[in-house]
Parts: structure tokens; sequence; C-alpha cells
């Protein structure tokens, strides 16, 4: 009903009138990059503010509300004075990596955005292969922390980013089979293709209890991947400073901590789409009349909401809950969360094979 | 401060744990030795509150001198003064009326109340849970208000004199301390939900930080560290002081010896204080609320020693006099430096994160430890 | 059995969780026990108990008029020196000179609001102000000479 | 037990210490030589057991410094102070920090707050106040630090 795509061919067109094909291509891929970018920076902002809020609100504290109406301007101020710092380099640290670090975490989450549908029929690109793509893309994170962690010549840097280390190599695996259960149940390594496969319903509320299972591992797994509280050992205020960003400061500083907050929304836009439709409204089975109400809400809207809803929890977590030790967090994974996830994608395959699904 | 690096196997590192770092709630410096995760030795590295504070009560007279102890712990500010004031009245023999000494014990139960608050706050801090000190502050702040209608600070005030306290409780206390009892027990719950039961917190701390009775004993391990080892160490109990005899209150034991026995002593400390409170602030007898002293205090010549038992253990004040008007020698014995003491003992083959909890656990107030 | 003992440690563990988060949400939806004061905004509603310790004051009454005979037992209370007393000799009509106080200077820097001044006054000349916002630029504001310009001691006050 | 009975137990295991009067707890003054013998008496005895050394300090008389030891018996629940007389001049005491681990910290509390010189301690560093204060001892009465310490 809302589509982005007549948008998109009109500005296709008007531009492949004027231009040859190739300049097409490049001014397409300026404004996509261009909207990514705004898309980053506004997320950031939004994020930040929304965690101070709910950290607030849990915490009976009012939280920012000094800067613009209602404190909404404070992220932006906060970014502001992260510009004007400077930018500080150790003496003892490895100069070209400790710099380097904080943009390949930035470009990491950068092309994660890439296959994420934000709307429907609203995608940077359409790859055939999307799943596999986000879980590949999304290991490349490990890299800048280990980076940043052994350039900066500190040792809480270097345990922080060790225990990342081995903290995101593990949880990998459960988060990437509780992924493969959506694409056993669809049958489709597109993301595009798993969405529209939950057209008469979501996969959590279509594929029983062993879906639910694999939607909680899931979130289990990525707040870990992302190393937010009660997984944020990297980082371990309390034990390790800051962990691997200790020594960086301004806007180095600020680039991990967009990365973090947009790797947090990636990852919250992955569930939503493998387990809560993506764009996908509320549909249940065949109650047309139902499904059709359902589409008059724009899709984008469906999208954004399941998203920062999936944001929300991984929030409330982060307020609710202490921090594991190193050793609690990695026998979690292989002695819970890997065994419940083997067994339960078993259940789940049969469960595809046999059809006892709805 | 890093020495001896020659002296470590290979493999091994060294951490500055502090003095600025937020574990350790104040200025406290840990040299830790560690091989990856685990932690080979720890070093307390002390004085960087250090004020001298024995030498400075050297030269105050015996009103004086009992506003500085408020400095040292001054999370239990109260009881320190206390122990003061006590010490000298010893001394002097000076018998308090029945009414002081009341107000002295709802004062000191209440101020055990707050630094429990404030530790039980701070303890989720160190192992990454923010919410929890905000909702302990909560109730704290109930506290501080009641302290700053009657004694007219929040945090260090000065209201013990010798002979009784300074001034008569407001008006309003009995009303603000029952008013105060009532939330307290509607939110305790609320720490067993948040924290005491989450199993994330349980595994932190539980055959975390072990310390045997034997160990806890040798190390001088008072309060709170000793009785979660199964350690019998309550002053109030053992050698009671003021009306505590007269008292219905039970000591505290757990016998884990770990941390999660150490936490646990804490929180059920706090409902014991409620019930002291309770069975004494409708009890307030009539009368004066400070003896007639004179108005300069001499001490005869001689040594007296009064132990008190404070939010973190044992505090004792060892005075000797010379017969002047100030203290020839003031020894301050701080629960904090003896309980660090076993800190070492504790961490060795523990893991980084087990050390945040362990210094959370043992409740340390850094000017306690160097005075 | 070992199955279903593993099964009950992860039901127990995610139920305590639960608990938890329960109460996180419960704050997170009831804003009415928000505690924050917004203090610089609440100025004008904010009360403070009469027995707030916030600086020495002496009380000057209309005619300006204080009680301190300038014995200098608060001097002597005080433990940090915050207080020193400069006394003059004032001429009585008789003729006699009498000793009375020339500035009374009190070192709010130095001060650490013990009230042991305030308890050695014979005459109840000082007391404790309520006022708390002490910050100045200069150090040496916080040096104060408490008794008025052009005051003089009560009549009948020794 | 009674502080009689606990008088005589100590005169009976040890009959060269002398007790001082007046005090709370009862009060032995033992030399610095027999400190060590002593202490391990003190502890390993059954019917004394004193196992909680709740308190050490010095005291400088000008003349001489007394170092204070006040002992707990746990299981017992009675008291007792020893005091030990040194030498104004390089005062030395064996440690007996072997006997009560509490001892380690305190003992070097006094080490650098008195200048007493703990024998066989098996970690006699600064612990309280920094690198270069060697020598110079703060609770001394005779200390003079015009910088640190202001006269009222």
């Amino acid at each position: 009903m809302w589509s982005f795509s007549k948008i998109s061919k009109l500005i296709d067109s008007w531009l492949s009138v004027h231009f040859s094909s190739t300049w097409t291509m490049v001014i397409e891929m300026v404004i996509a990059g261009i909207a990514v970018i705004t898309l980053f920076a506004l997320l950031g902002l939004v994020l930040v503010l929304m965690e101070r809020r709910v950290a607030a609100w849990i915490q009976i504290r009012l939280g920012p509300n000094r800067v613009g109406p209602g404190g909404m301007l404070q992220s932006l101020a906060d970014t502001l004075k992260l510009l004007v710092k400077e930018g500080m380099t150790p003496d003892g640290a490895d100069k070209f990596l400790f710099n380097l670090a904080p943009f390949i975490a930035m470009i990491v989450a950068m092309l994660l955005m890439a296959p994420i549908a934000f709307a429907s029929d609203f995608q940077l690109w359409n790859l055939n292969i999307g799943v596999l793509y986000v879980t590949a893309i999304s290991s490349l994170m490990v890299i800048s922390i280990l980076m940043a962690g052994w350039a900066s010549n500190n040792k809480y840097s270097l345990m922080g980013a060790m225990r990342s280390g081995a903290q995101i190599v593990s949880y990998e695996l459960s988060a990437g089979l509780s992924i493969m259960s959506i694409v056993v149940l669809s049958g489709s390594l597109n993301l595009n293709e798993i969405i529209l496969s939950q057209a008469d319903g979501w996969w959590i509320f279509k594929g029983h209890i062993p879906v639910v299972i694999a939607f909680i591992i899931f979130i289990i797994a990525v707040t870990a991947e992302t190393n937010r509280a009660p997984f944020d050992l990297a980082e371990a205020e309390s034990e390790l400073t800051a962990g691997f960003h200790t020594e960086y400061s301004g806007m180095k500083f600020a680039l991990f901590f967009l990365a973090e907050y947009i790797n947090v929304f990636i990852v919250c836009a992955i569930g939503a789409t493998l387990f809560l439709g993506g764009w996908m409204p509320l549909h249940i089975g065949h109650w047309q009349a139902f499904n059709h109400v359902m589409d008059f809400i724009p899709s984008s809207i469906w999208f954004f909401g399941k998203t920062f809803f999936l944001i929300f929890l991984i929030m409330w977590f982060r307020w609710t809950f202490p921090r594991l030790r190193i050793d609690q967090l990695l026998d979690l994974e292989w002695k819970y969360l890997l065994p419940i996830s083997i067994f339960n994608i078993l259940l789940i395959t049969l469960m595809a094979i046999l059809g006892w699904h709805f | 401060m890093v020495e001896e690096i020659g002296s470590t196997a290979a493999g091994d590192i060294i951490i500055n744990v502090g003095p600025q770092h937020p574990a350790t709630h104040g200025v406290l410096h840990l040299v830790i030795t560690i091989n990856g995760e685990t932690i080979q030795k720890v070093e307390p590295h002390l004085g960087y509150i250090h004020r001298s504070i024995e030498k400075m009560c050297e030269s105050l007279t015996y009103r004086q001198f009992i506003y500085v102890t408020s400095r040292m712990d001054y999370l239990s500010s109260h009881i320190n003064n206390h122990a003061c004031a006590l010490c000298v009245e010893k001394g002097l023999q000076i018998e308090v009326p029945s009414r002081a000494q009341v107000i002295r014990v709802l004062m000191d139960e209440l101020t055990r109340i707050a630094s429990h608050e404030l530790w039980w706050g701070a303890m989720a801090m160190d192992l990454g849970a923010f919410t929890p000190f905000f909702h302990a502050f909560r109730e704290r702040e109930a506290i501080n208000d009641i302290m700053e209608e009657t004694c007219g600070a929040r945090l260090t005030m000065n209201y013990m004199v010798p002979g009784g306290v300074m001034q008569d409780i407001h008006p309003n206390f009995q009303r603000r301390v029952k008013e105060f009892i009532a939330l307290f027990k509607s939110k305790v719950n609320e720490y067993n939900e948040l924290v005491t039961g989450n199993i994330i917190f349980q595994n932190r701390m539980k055959g975390v930080g072990n310390l045997s009775a034997a160990d806890a004993i040798s190390f001088g391990c008072t309060g709170p560290t000793a009785r979660g080892s199964g350690v019998s160490c309550d002053i109030r109990k053992l050698y009671p002081y003021e009306i505590y005899e007269t008292l219905n209150f039970e000591e505290i034991l757990e016998t884990g010896g770990d941390s999660f026995a150490r936490y646990m002593v804490r929180v059920r400390e706090m409902s014991q204080s409620i019930s002291i409170i309770e069975q004494l602030i409708d009890n307030i007898p009539e009368g004066d609320f400070q003896a007639k002293t004179k108005a300069v205090l001499k001490l005869p010549k001689g040594e007296f020693y009064q132990r008190v038992e404070t939010a973190r253990g044992e505090f004792g004040v060892y005075m000797v006099s010379e017969g002047g008007t100030t203290p020839y020698r003031i020894k301050y014995r701080s629960p904090g430096f003896s309980n660090l003491s076993a800190l070492d003992h504790m961490a060795r083959g523990s893991k980084l994160g087990d050390l945040v909890a362990m210094m959370g656990t043992l409740d340390l107030v850094i000017p306690d430890i160097d005075r | 059995m070992f199955i279903l003992k593993y099964i009950k440690e992860v039901f127990s563990g995610l139920q305590s969780l639960a608990v938890g988060l329960r109460r996180t949400l419960y704050y997170f939806s009831h804003h009415k026990e928000i505690i924050t004061q917004q203090y610089p905004d609440n100025r004008d509603t904010l009360v403070f108990p009469d027995r707030f310790k916030g600086e020495v004051v002496m009380v000057h009454d209309d005619n300006n008029e204080h009680a301190c005979t300038g014995c200098t037992a608060c001097e002597l209370a005080c433990p940090n020196a915050t207080i020193k007393i400069i006394t003059k000799f004032d001429i009585t009509p008789e003729g006699k000179k009498k000793k009375a106080i020339d500035k009374f200077v009190y070192h709010l820097e130095l001060c650490t609001m013990c009230n042991l001044c305030v308890v050695a006054c014979p005459t109840d000349a000082i007391k404790m102000a309520q006022t708390f916002e002490h910050s100045v630029f200069n150090r040496a504001e916080l040096t104060k000479v408490l008794n008025k310009p052009d005051s003089k001691i009560r009549e009948g006050v020794e | 037990m009674t502080i009689e009975a606990l008088k005589e137990k100590i005169t009976a295991l040890l009959p060269s210490v002398l007790f001082e009067e007046g005090g709370q707890w009862p009060t032995i003054l033992v030399e610095p030589a027999d400190w060590h013998k002593v202490a391990v008496l003190l502890r390993q005895d059954d019917s004394l057991s004193f196992d909680f050394l709740f308190c050490l300090t010095c005291i400088d008389w000008k003349t001489h410094l007394t170092m204070v030891y006040h002992l707990d018996a746990t299981s017992y629940r009675h008291n007792l102070v020893v005091k030990v007389k040194l030498e104004k001049v390089n005062p030395a005491i064996e440690t007996v920090s072997d006997i009560w681990q509490t001892a380690n910290f305190h003992e070097r509390e006094v080490y650098e707050m008195f200048g007493v010189n703990f024998l066989n301690h098996p970690d006699l560093r600064l612990l309280i106040l920094p690198d270069g204060w060697e020598g110079k001892n703060p609770l001394l009465k005779d200390f003079e630090d015009p910088i640190n310490m202001i006269k009222l």
C-alpha cells in the first residue's frame, strides 16, 4: 500500500533521462551513502537520548531535561562537546592502528546497514545471501576492538580487548544457530524473502516454542556480541575502567560510542526482521479484514517500532542486571546456550521437514 | 609505582588498580599481579588520604577532638563520635542520662542502616548493576533528612558530646523515624528482587573470596566481614556499651565465609537495626539530654580504651592521658585497616572481576583505612 | 535426572531475572516514584531545617545591637582557629574602660560546622544560619567580619 | 575466666612478667627480648588462646617508646594488654606477624610512624607514607614539619 518504490523509481527514471547509465549509478550510490550517513547520525543521537531516558526512569531519575525542549537536544550537545575535544594519541601507542581502529568499527557498522529492509521496497542492497552477509560482517567488529586494545599499549585496554575477542567469537555461534533456525523455516537466505515468508504471521508466532527459545537465545547472544551489559566485560567500568577504549578521547571515542549504538540498532533490526517480520505488519493467518486494517500502518513504522522495541529490551537488560564474570560468560555460552541452540535447531529442522508450523 | 618487575614470573603482568579507579571507592591503590585473568598477588598502597588524625587529635581538647573522627569513617560518623564520647566519659566517670543514651543508640542504628544502604548500592554498582545504587539512595536520603533535622548536618554531624548529645531531638524526630521505618519495610523486598535473588549476582558472589573463621580472626577482621565467616564479634553483644544489654536483637552470623555470606550479613543487619529502632522509638525516656560537665575537661592520668561496633566492624579508641586538657596519644583502631589486610589472602587465585566483588563486600571506606 | 536438574536450573535462573526485570519495568512506567529534586530551579521552595548548620552568624537586633561580649569562649572552643576576636576598649560614660569587640573575624573556609562555638557562647550571641551556597570567586571573600559596622553590645549583657 | 584467675594463670606460665595496675584490662610488662616467646605462649596455651590481636600501637614517652598490644581471646572472651618498653634510639622488637597476621599491616604502620624496627618482619616497607619518608616518623613527639603542620 505505502511504498517507497514509486519515489525511488521516479528518481531513477529522472536520472537515467539526464545522465548516462554509469553516472546514474554513481549518483544513486552517492545518494544512498548520504542517506546512510544521515541515518547513522540520527540513530546515534536518538539512541543515546533513549538510553539515557530509559536509564533515568528505571533509576527513578528524570534524565536529560536541560538542553532543548525536554532535553531533546542533549545528545546533540554531547556530540558538539566531543567534536571540540582534543583527540589524544598516547605516547607509547601504535599510532597507525590506534587511529585506524575507530574507523574500522564505524565502517563495519556501516556495511551492516546494506541488506536491511527499512520498509517494504526500501533496501540498499537486495542481497540473495543477506543473512550470511550480516553474520560474516558483524564478526569483523572484533577486529576493531582487538586493534584498539592492542594499539593503546595499556594493560586495561588489552585485557578488555582479549575479553571481547573471546566473547564475540563464542557468542557468534549461538547467534548464528538461532538465525539459522529461521533460515531453515523460511528456506531462504535473502532477508526480503524471509520477510515475505511471514506474510501470514511472524515466525515467533508461527514457530511454536522452539522459535521462542531461538529468539531468547538470539537476544542474549546479540547483547553479548554488542558488548552491552550484562555482558559488557570488554569495557567493564568497575573492573577495567573503560576497557578497550580507555585511551580514546574526543571524536575517536565518539566513533566507538556511535558504532556501539549502531550495532545495537542493526542486531535489533536483524532480530526484528527474522523473528518479528521486519516491515511486515501484524498479519494473522487468513483474517483478511484484520490484515487489511494492519496494512494501513506504514511498513517503515512497523519496522522501526519492532526494532526499537528490541532496543528497549536490550537497554532494559542493561539497567537491571549485574555483570557476569569472564569464566561465567563463557560457561553460559558453551554449557547452556550452545547445547540448547543445537538441540533447538534440530527440533526446528524436524518441524520444518514435517511442516508442523502454521 | 611498578617496582620489582624482575621478581614476577613469566606471563605475569602488574596492574595498578587505583588510586583513580571506579571500583576502589576513593583513593585506594592496589598493585595487583595477574596472570591472564587470575590474580597472583594484591598489594595495597595506602595513604592517599592520610591526614594523620591521630597526631591532630593530640593538639585538640577533649571536646574538640570528637568532630575529627567523623572524617575517618564518614559513613558511620555518629558511631565514631560515640566511641570518642564514651572514652572521654569513661575517663571522667560521667553518668550519661538515660535519654541521651537512647538517642545515641537510635542515631547509631540509623547511621548503620544508612551506611549499609550506601554499601548495598555501591556493591551492586561494582558488579555492573547501576540501578540499585539510586534505589538505595532513596532510603538513605530519608535517613539523611532525619539527621539534618535533628543534628543539623547530613554526613558529619558532630552530635555526640562528652556527657550526652549536643541538642535534644527535634520534635518531628519520632514521626519521621516511623515514616522511615514504614518506607524501609515497603522497599526492602525490592533489594531481594533486584539483587539478592538474581542468578547472575549469586553466581558472582558464591564461593568467591573465601575467608575461613581462623583466618578472619588472625587477620583481625571484624564486623560483617568476620561474621560472614561465622566469627561472633559483635561488640554490641560481647562487650555491651550504652543500653545495648537491654535490647533484644540478634547477632547475624553466616557461615559461608564467601562474598555472598558477607553480603547476606549486611542485608540482614539492616532489618536488625530496624528492630532496635522500633524497640526504642516510642520509649525515649524524659529527662536531660546531656549530663552536667565542666567547661574545661581534664582526664585523669591513665589509659582508656573503648570498643564500639561501627557499620564496618570494631572501632577502638585508645586514649592515653597525662592529666592535661588534651590527650597525650590517641590511637584509632579502624575496622577497615584490618579488613583490608585480608584482601590479599582472599583474592589470590580468583579472577579480576572477583577482586571487585571482594572489595565491595569488605565495604572499604578509604579515609577510615588511612586515617 | 541430570537433564531434569539442568532444565530446572535454567528455568529458576530465568525466573530470577524476570523478577528483577519486572521491578525495573515498574519504575520505568511509574514516574510518580521519581525522587529527583531540580536544585537551582527549586530554590524558592527549598526549606531547610532550622538546625541546619550552614555558617556562623552573629545575631543583631533592630537597633543594630548584638550580645557578644568578646569573651573569646568561641575562639577557644573552635578546633580549627576559624574564629578570631579582635577586642578594643570602649570608654563608658562613667569614664571607665570597658572591653568590647572590635572585629569578630570568621574564616568560613576553615569552618567545619561543628557547632562547638555556638554551644560555648555564654550569651547566645552567635548562631548557625541556614545558608549553604558559599561559593565565591575570591577566597578572601570567605573571611567575614560578623559584627555589623557601628553595632554595639546590647545593654545588660555581661 | 575472671581477671584474678587470668592473672594467676599468666604468672604460672610466665613467672618473669610484671603486672601493671589501674588499667581497664590486666596489663603485663614484657622485655623486648622475651616478647616473641611470650606471644607464642599467649597464643598457643589452651586456656589462654589469645587469638585476636585487636590493637597494636606505640606510644612515644619522649624518653622511651612503649609498644602496646591489645589481645582478645575469641573463645573465652578475656582480654590482655601487653606493654613492651623500647629504647628511644634505634628501637627494635621481634615481629609477631607470624602469630597474628593482622600485625603485618599494623607493624608496618608503627614502623613508619614511630621508626620501630620489627625484626624478621616479612615485608617491612612504608605503607601509608609516600616514598622518601623513611626515617621521618610523624607520630613521634619531636617531629617537626613546617610545611604540612599548621600550628593553631
